[in-house]
């Protein structure tokens, strides 16, 4: 009876509700995809959101409600620190309600810790995590590049990007030098022009950032008033208000490392994921980067039906190692030790002349390269608690 | 026994207060409403921030905007506590976190206070306004006290509890909550009868005569401040073990603002005052909030309301009926009272209406919500529901003009037949109450 | 008390001075007035006498001079540390404790020397002795009616009452009032001048007053202060006789 | 060199635009005595404004009409509420101000609604105006210092050239008094009231575009510009200018320096090491700090100097 | 006459305080207002100026100014100084006698020399601090501030409150002054001495109403008003 809840917390008001809210409106627009497709168990998929204000604190009320309304499935994207505080929290509540678990489905919180030394059986990653990133990132990065400039949010998502990109370059590029790396506090500048001073000043040709929502925006958008000339390979220069801020004057400068473009699919001729992709785009005047999102309900589709209920303990071990063909006819896998997705990943570079422009720009995101999934797998250290076991 | 019969009234509280949760058990799960006891802790926990707070407004003129960093602070000392209990470096019953907290606020307590006390009225606020966003900006930079934006996340389920209780269950936490809250609360109306608290009024009252009776109203205002900070640090303590988190806005200004709030709604200076304020400002936030987008509008406005018609705050409204009450004629008022209750509400009813409907057009529908009263959606677009509001609105609005008048005279009426110096005192009472103005002039 | 001690004044004033910015106020003051005695200080508006308050008081540092109470130096002392030596002031614009009852305003003035500084285990409801001394001394001050009434309800005479109160509830061996009977009705002032003598029996009283009846009435013993300058300081009789004060400060009326 | 020239001049364009904010609290704060916490409310409302009638007009007409709005409704909010509130004291008036920011700031979310609003720079400004060392320098940020300026000397005039100051004091203490001789008080308060959030206002309508104009941006700007006008000091114009100034520089350079405690004491041969007692403290770079290097000062100036830079009161 | 005030009322709250005062004041005269304390006196200048309603007529230069607001009273020209000397304790000596001018920086009959020549302790003080000067001062400071505004009626409630009795004499010379200047004064006082020497007519008030009106002679002479009112 009724139909499956799926809890959804994410900053919707607050400097990065931005972000929250463009994450929303895809999911909701997938949701209706996948219940037109029949859901699971015959029951529809029903999203509640909860605005968390970019605050562990306020995710972990959401939580509670979640579970007071005895709400299977919890899905959080934005912000590692939230998804430790979610991890740890729902750890607690299921061992303490053994009658009323919940499981977490992790849509964006890449901090590779959450699935390494925090990993959890109830914790599900379904986008690659800043390790991986990281190492697309640096293989991206051209032959002249020798000076490179570090910029990363002051949290564990942040600091964990420091880390990896660093220890990639140690690895693969031993030839870049680092001029310049640093920490900001997250979500509260709102000029970045003394930072693109000193960026220029260090003689760096481009910038590194996992920067997202406003502290992307804007730093870029300092870079490019200012007219230096970098270039900037970040991992959400194409999340909501991306496009906008680069603006024309950042053709060919900015890549983005990114689950989906809107041009991926045109450019390997998938009609199906293209019509998809439009579908959004009339319905909300709106790019659509979010294709991972289905693929998280697709898994949840397959796991559910796999497990015949929702009982989050059954939904779990189906999950592990399930795998699924994502939309764009490439195969995904979540894999059982960590609980950490395996799915192709693109570089996508902003310029003119391509299908599907952003936001309006008359410039949008060109597949400079696609990496399969077997290319990106990276080992991980999770001593996996399972229950009863 | 004359110890019951003297203190009825507590014992009464605490076994209702026991008792409202099990209003909201759902028999069918067998389980306590985790929301309704959240709810009620978090009501516990602040009612002892406000009171505190008060020590500070109500009691010594001192308007502070950064309380809520000795609450913060008492709970990361409580968190700390708890994990090195949990890592075996020693040992402490569950019951006596809030204790550890209490400890942590007072020293933070004497520390700033030792730094801000120096300052009055003015340069008092804006100085505890700085501490305040000093303090929470270090909670975001300094990983190894305060987590950064992670925070602090603890496991209350320590098996250390003297009871045996494991406190794994937020009922259990509830009812060590309302035990803390019924001691603190105790102890904070005491020391309003000591001494120190006397002069506590004393300082506020007349900063300079105080020196001249022997006193320095600077150390008055220390301890004063010290004492305050260790019922904060208590009411902190309780929060990490609700919350089993601790991060950077348990010591923001947000929460400062609360207890501000708390304390001018429900009334200052008195007891009853800041409690009563804290009910009503945590059901708004926490209840409202759910229900709502708009709730802080309807803090603002209820703000703006209390203070600009019931400067006494909710107590003051409630004492101006002491004298019509003791002439034991309240009786008579029920009529008016009812009279005036109808347009009242279509008032209410009529302003609520309206922000809904606005809000759920912009904020709700950007939040994937919908607008449904008893299960029937509302579409915010069309004309109909806000003609209705409107509606509503003025005409309850016109009506609400008409009976306030008749109210008026009946209640003028009755004020002159009560006692007329017992008036005074009465009102005179609930301004002086808020007439704060030399904290902060 | 040893003749020793006794000998020693109450307060001396060695040339002490006070100049506010390049203005000097009080320009080299010497004054001892002894135990038990009752002393006032006239002179014109603005000659220095509340400022000299001030000085004794501590609530304004001296700029060069020495003032002792009891033969102590007062030089490096807060007000409340003169207080706590015996002495104890009132002011010339009432100052009271407004939003307290009347009761608790001179409970204020008891408790330091009750000794029970910043206590907050102490509960004063069972304080027998402290609030019996509080009830007693309102009666003296004919305000036992208006016990439990805000201290900022009295009356402009009932607030100089309570103020007097205040500074004389510590039992301080050093009173010093400024102006107490200001702009108080002749029945008033006359209560006033009974209640002060009556409460300055035995101890040293320092007052500034511009009602001659008052002055001349209580005074053992009158200073003449002119633009910071003592120019007379004798018994009533002389002062009255002397000229130099007249033409300064009494003009012909009290003449 | 370089550095130091580029950041000196974003510095004063941040520093010109708190000021922009703050002299509007200077008035309402040091003159009547209102901690106004509605006082950035006006900004953010300012900049929204800004937009919409750019959008529809155009920016040069917002310039005047958005400022003028903010104005009326501060009139209309210090006739209304804040006069009524006024005898119940000042925390009574703060509290009253508190609320309405909350109001402001819900409804600036129902009409504009969470997400931040595109209000650009209008095209007329948007140019690089010239090059230093290879940096554009917006031909806006000039004119946002040109504003500023004009700002800065015609609230100098109103206070020097009127006696709006004094009667202001003056009712503060004893408006029975100040009426009865001859001054019409709470006309005078309205005005006051009224040209603050003006120009509150107005600089919404310059900062909005300059930073992001989002339901957020009072609560972000609200507490620094009390830390200027503070700082500055309670009653001086002029304080309140090199405080503004003087923030402004300081949060631009704590970014450019890469040094923390634990460099300076290496000068003086002690090397910090992850046990020493507060390594983290020690360790934490300036550029992190930048954000909370105002609010350091405010406390450092109010335990040393109640006053702040140049007040003429007590704050 | 110039002020005319007939069967005044006012009330504190629901006290009656003024029941029913009838008073008048010439152009040019000095008159008294004499009583004990708390009979009504400051409460009638209020009254009259406009800071507490009231109920009944107030003619001035045969105009009626009841009900008109504090400020636009001053500007009709009646001029208030009263007895809790109400200086601006921040604004400096100068800045409170500017305050006293109707229009910034137009000083009538009485200047600021007139002011520091006939009280050098003001001159003296005039860049400091009105909260500073001495209790004496700052009685000063109050009438000459309202003077500055030149009146043509001045209401001054006991301006020898807390005075030297040498100053006393000396207010009794400036209200001669202030007189000669063509200013008439309407002067509440509990000392006769002055009151008696300088006035033309003088009122005696009981509890809320006048009780006595004629010329000091005739106070002098009627025993029972002095002994029933004003407890001499
Ligand atoms: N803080 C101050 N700064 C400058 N001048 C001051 C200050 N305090 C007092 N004065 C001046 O010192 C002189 C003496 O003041 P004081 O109050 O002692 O006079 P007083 O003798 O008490 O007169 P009165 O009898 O009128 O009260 C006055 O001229 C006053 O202006
Ligand atoms: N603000 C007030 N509220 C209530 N009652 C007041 C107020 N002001 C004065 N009264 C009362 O009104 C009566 C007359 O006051 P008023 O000040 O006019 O007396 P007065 O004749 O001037 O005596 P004095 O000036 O010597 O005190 C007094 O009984 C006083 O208690
Ligand atoms: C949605 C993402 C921008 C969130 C970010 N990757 C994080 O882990 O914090
Ligand atoms: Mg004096
Ligand atoms: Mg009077």
């Amino acid at each position: 009876q009724g139909t499956i809840k799926v809890a959804y917390t994410d900053p919707l008001s607050g400097p990065f509700a931005q972000v929250g809210d463009a994450n929303l409106k895809q999911m909701q627009y997938i949701i209706d995809y996948i219940n037109s497709k029949g859901g699971a168990l015959g029951k529809k998929f029903e999203l509640a959101p909860f605005d968390n204000k970019s605050q562990p604190s306020d995710a972990l009320i959401a939580l509670k409600s979640a579970t007071d309304q005895n709400m299977p499935f919890i899905m959080q994207c934005s912000g590692s620190n939230i998804a430790a505080a979610l991890i740890d929290g729902v750890n607690k509540h299921n061992d303490r309600n053994p009658d009323n678990r919940i499981i977490y489905l992790n849509c964006g919180a890449v901090a590779p810790e959450l699935t390494n030394e925090q990993c959890s059986f109830w914790h599900f990653r379904f986008d690659l995590h800043a390790g991986m990133k990281a190492e697309v990132m640096v293989r991206a990065l051209p032959k002249q590049t020798t000076k490179v400039y570090l910029i990363n949010q002051d949290y564990l998502f942040g600091q964990s990007v420091q880390r990896e990109v660093k220890n990639y370059l140690g690895k693969l590029r031993p030839d870049i030098q680092v001029v310049g790396d640093e920490l900001i506090p997250l979500g509260k500048i709102k000029d970045f022009s003394p930072y693109i001073t000193k960026i220029k000043a260090s003689g760096a040709q481009a910038l590194l950032t996992g920067n997202w929502g406003p502290d992307m925006n804007l730093l870029i958008k300092a870079g490019i008033d200012a007219g230096a000339d970098l270039r900037y390979y970040t991992f959400y220069a194409h999340l909501a208000g991306g496009p906008t801020a680069i603006g024309a004057g950042g053709d060919n400068r900015v890549l983005a490392v990114m689950s989906y473009g809107e041009n991926v699919a045109p450019e390997i001729g998938n009609k199906e994921a293209e019509a998809f992709t439009n579908g959004f785009r009339e319905k909300h005047k709106f790019d659509f980067s979010a294709a991972g999102f289905r693929t998280i309900f697709e898994y949840l589709q397959a796991a559910v039906n796999k497990a015949g209920s929702v009982e989050p303990a059954k939904v779990a071990t189906a999950m592990e190692d399930l795998t699924v063909k994502d939309f764009l006819g490439f195969d995904t896998k979540m894999r059982k030790e960590d609980h950490q997705i395996i799915s192709e990943y693109f570089v996508g570079t902003f310029k003119k002349g391509v299908k599907y422009d952003a936001e309006g720009t008359g410039l949008g995101w060109a597949t400079s390269a696609t990496i399969l999934a077997k290319d990106i797998d990276q080992p991980n250290t999770c001593k996996m608690k399972r229950p009863g076991a | 026994m004359n110890m019951l019969r003297r203190h009825w009234p507590w014992l009464l509280a605490f076994v209702v207060l026991l008792a409202i949760p099990f209003l909201f058990y759902d028999w069918s799960k067998g389980r306590h409403s985790g929301f309704v006891l959240t709810l009620m802790s978090e009501i516990g926990v602040m009612a002892i921030f406000a009171l505190s707070y008060n020590m500070l407004m109500g009691q010594s003129g001192l308007l502070s905007f950064g309380h809520a960093v000795l609450l913060g602070m008492g709970a990361y000392c409580a968190a700390h506590v708890v994990l090195l209990v949990k890592a075996g470096a020693f040992w402490l019953p569950t019951e006596l976190v809030p204790l550890a907290g209490g400890l942590g606020g007072l020293f933070f307590g004497y520390v700033l206070g030792w730094l801000v006390t120096k300052q009055r009225a003015t340069a008092f606020a804006m100085i505890t306004m700085g501490l305040g966003e000093l303090v929470s900006a270090a909670a975001l930079m300094f990983m190894g006290f305060f987590g950064g934006e992670g925070g602090i996340p603890i496991d209350r389920v320590m098996d250390t509890s003297v009871l045996g209780v494991r406190y794994s269950s937020p009922w259990q936490v509830y009812c060590l909550v309302l035990v803390w809250a019924f001691i603190a609360a105790a102890l904070m109306r005491l020391q309003t009868q000591t001494p120190l608290g006397s002069m506590a009024n004393a300082t506020r009252d007349n900063f300079e005569r105080a020196q001249f009776v022997g006193y320095d109203p600077r150390m008055v205002r220390l301890y004063q401040f010290t004492l305050a900070g260790f019922f904060a640090g208590i009411a902190g303590g309780l929060y990490v073990l609700i919350y089993e988190i601790v991060t950077f806005d348990t010591v923001s200004a947000a929460k400062s603002a609360n207890a501000l709030l708390a304390v001018y709604i429900g009334g200052a200076g008195g007891f009853f005052g800041p409690i009563l304020g804290t009910v009503v400002v945590v059901l708004l936030q926490s209840g409202v909030s759910l229900l709502s987008n708009a709730w802080l509008l309807y803090v603002g406005v209820l703000f703006i309301v209390m203070v600009m018609y019931a400067p006494g705050g909710l107590i003051g409204l409630i004492f101006m009926h002491a004298p019509i009450w003791r002439a034991g004629r309240l009786r008579e008022l029920a009529l008016p009272y009812a009279r005036a209750f109808p347009p009242a509400l279509l008032v209410l009813l009529g302003f609520v209406l309206l922000v809904e409907l606005a809000s759920f057009t912009t904020i709700g529908a950007a939040q994937g919500k919908t607008f449904t009263i008893a299960g029937n959606t509302i579409d915010t677009m069309a004309p109909m529901p806000w003609v209705i509001a409107l509606g509503a609105l003025m005409l309850g609005g016109l009506w609400l003009r008409r009976e306030a008048r008749s109210f008026r005279e009946r209640w003028d009426a009755l004020m002159e037949g009560a006692k007329a110096d017992s008036i005074k005192r009465q009102i005179d009472a609930g301004i002086a109450i808020v007439k704060t103005q030399e904290a902060v002039s | 008390m040893s003749t020793g001690v006794a000998a020693t004044p109450a307060v001396e004033l060695r040339e002490v001075r006070k100049s506010f910015g390049p203005t000097e106020i009080i320009r080299g003051v010497n004054l001892a007035i002894p135990r038990g005695e009752r002393h006032a200080i006239i002179g014109p508006n603005g000659a220095g006498k509340t400022t000299l308050f001030n000085l004794i008081s501590g609530r304004f540092a001296i700029s060069s001079g020495a003032i002792t109470v009891n033969g102590r130096s007062t030089a490096d002392l807060a007000p409340q540390e003169i207080n706590r030596l015996g002495l104890s002031r009132s002011f010339q614009i009432t100052s009271i404790f407004p939003r307290m009852s009347v009761f608790e305003n001179i409970r204020c003035g008891l408790l330091w020397s009750h000794g029970y500084r910043y206590s907050f285990w102490r509960l004063l409801g069972q304080q027998k002795a402290l609030n019996e001394a509080a009830d007693r001394l309102l009666e003296r001050l004919k305000l036992s009616d208006r016990r439990n009434v805000q201290a900022g309800l009295l009356s402009y005479a009932e607030q100089r009452a309570l103020e007097i109160g205040i500074t004389i509830a510590g039992g301080a061996e050093i009173i010093l009032l400024d102006e107490p009977t200001a702009g108080m009705s002749h029945s008033e002032t006359e209560s006033a001048v009974a209640l002060i003598r009556a409460v300055s029996e035995g101890k040293t009283l320092i007052m500034v007053e511009h009602d001659m009846s008052v002055v001349f009435g209580l005074a053992d013993r009158i200073t003449v202060l002119v633009y910071g300058e003592v120019i007379a300081s004798d018994a009533p009789a002389a002062i009255r006789g002397n000229t130099a004060v007249q033409e300064a400060y009494l003009g012909t009326v009290a003449a | 060199m370089e550095v130091f020239v580029v950041s000196l001049l974003n510095g004063l364009v941040y520093g010109m635009l708190l000021f922009m904010l703050a002299s509007g609290l200077t008035l309402i704060l040091s003159m009547m005595g209102v901690l106004n916490f509605a006082h950035a409310s006006a900004y953010m409302l300012g900049a929204y404004f800004a937009y919409t009638i750019s959008v529809h007009i155009g920016f040069w007409p917002a310039l005047v009409i958005a400022p003028l709005l903010c104005g009326l409704i501060g009139a209309a909010i210090e006739m209304w509420g804040l006069r009524r509130v006024h005898r119940n004291g000042h925390i009574a008036e703060l509290l009253f101000t508190f609320g309405l920011a909350l109001i402001i700031e819900k409804v600036v979310q129902m009409t504009w609604g969470l997400l931040p609003v595109p209000y650009r720079v209008p095209e007329l400004l948007d140019f690089p105006l010239f090059r230093i060392y290879g940096t554009q320098f917006p031909a806006y940020r000039a004119f946002m210092l040109a504003i500023s300026a004009l700002m800065f000397g015609a609230i100098w005039l109103g206070l020097t050239r009127t006696r709006v100051g004094l009667v202001i004091q003056a009712a503060l203490t004893h408006p029975d008094m100040a009426s009865a001789l001859g001054h019409n008080v709470p006309r005078i308060f309205t005005l006051v009231f009224a040209a603050g959030t003006a120009l509150a206002g107005l600089a919404g309508v310059i900062g909005g575009n300059y930073q992001v104009t989002e339901p957020a941006m009072a609560f972000t700007m609200g507490p620094i510009v009390f830390v200027v006008v503070v700082f500055g000091g309670l009653g001086s114009l002029t304080g309140c200018f090199i405080a503004s100034i003087l923030m402004g520089l300081i949060q631009t350079f704590a970014v450019v320096f890469d040094v923390s405690l634990a460099d300076l004491l290496a000068k003086f041969g002690f090397t910090v090491t992850s046990s020493t007692p507060f390594a983290e403290v020690l360790n934490v770079t300036l550029p992190r700090v930048g954000a909370l290097l105002p609010f350091l000062l405010l406390v450092l100036i109010l335990v040393f100097r109640p006053r702040g830079l140049m007040g003429t009161r007590d704050t | 006459m110039m002020l005319e005030v007939r069967d005044l009322h006012a009330f504190y709250g629901k006290s009656h305080i003024l029941q029913g005062v009838d008073l008048s004041v010439a152009e040019g005269e000095i008159v008294s207002l004499l009583g004990r304390n708390g009979v009504g006196r400051s409460t009638v200048c209020k009254t009259i100026i406009g800071l507490v309603p009231p109920v009944g007529r107030i003619d001035f230069k045969g105009r009626s100014i009841a009900g008109l607001r504090p400020d636009q009273i001053a500007h009709v020209g009646i001029g208030y100084v009263p007895e809790d000397r109400q200086v601006f304790p921040g604004l400096t000596v100068k800045q409170n006698l500017e305050l006293g001018l109707k229009r910034a920086g137009a000083t009538g009959s009485w200047t600021f020399e007139d002011v520091f020549s006939l009280f050098p302790n003001l001159a003296k003080r005039q860049d400091n601090p009105a909260g500073v000067l001495s209790g004496g001062e700052q009685q000063m400071l109050t009438m000459c501030r309202t003077l500055m505004g030149d009146p043509d009626l001045i209401i001054i409630d006991e301006p020898t409150e807390g005075l030297a009795p040498k100053l006393v004499e000396q207010v009794g010379t400036l209200l001669d002054e202030i007189a000669r200047r063509g200013t008439a004064i309407l002067l509440v006082e509990q000392k006769l001495t002055i009151a008696l020497r300088i006035s033309r007519r003088l009122y005696v008030m009981g509890h809320g109403r006048i009780v006595f009106e004629g010329t000091p002679a005739a106070l002098a002479d009627n025993g029972r008003i002095r002994k029933e009112w004003l407890e001499v």
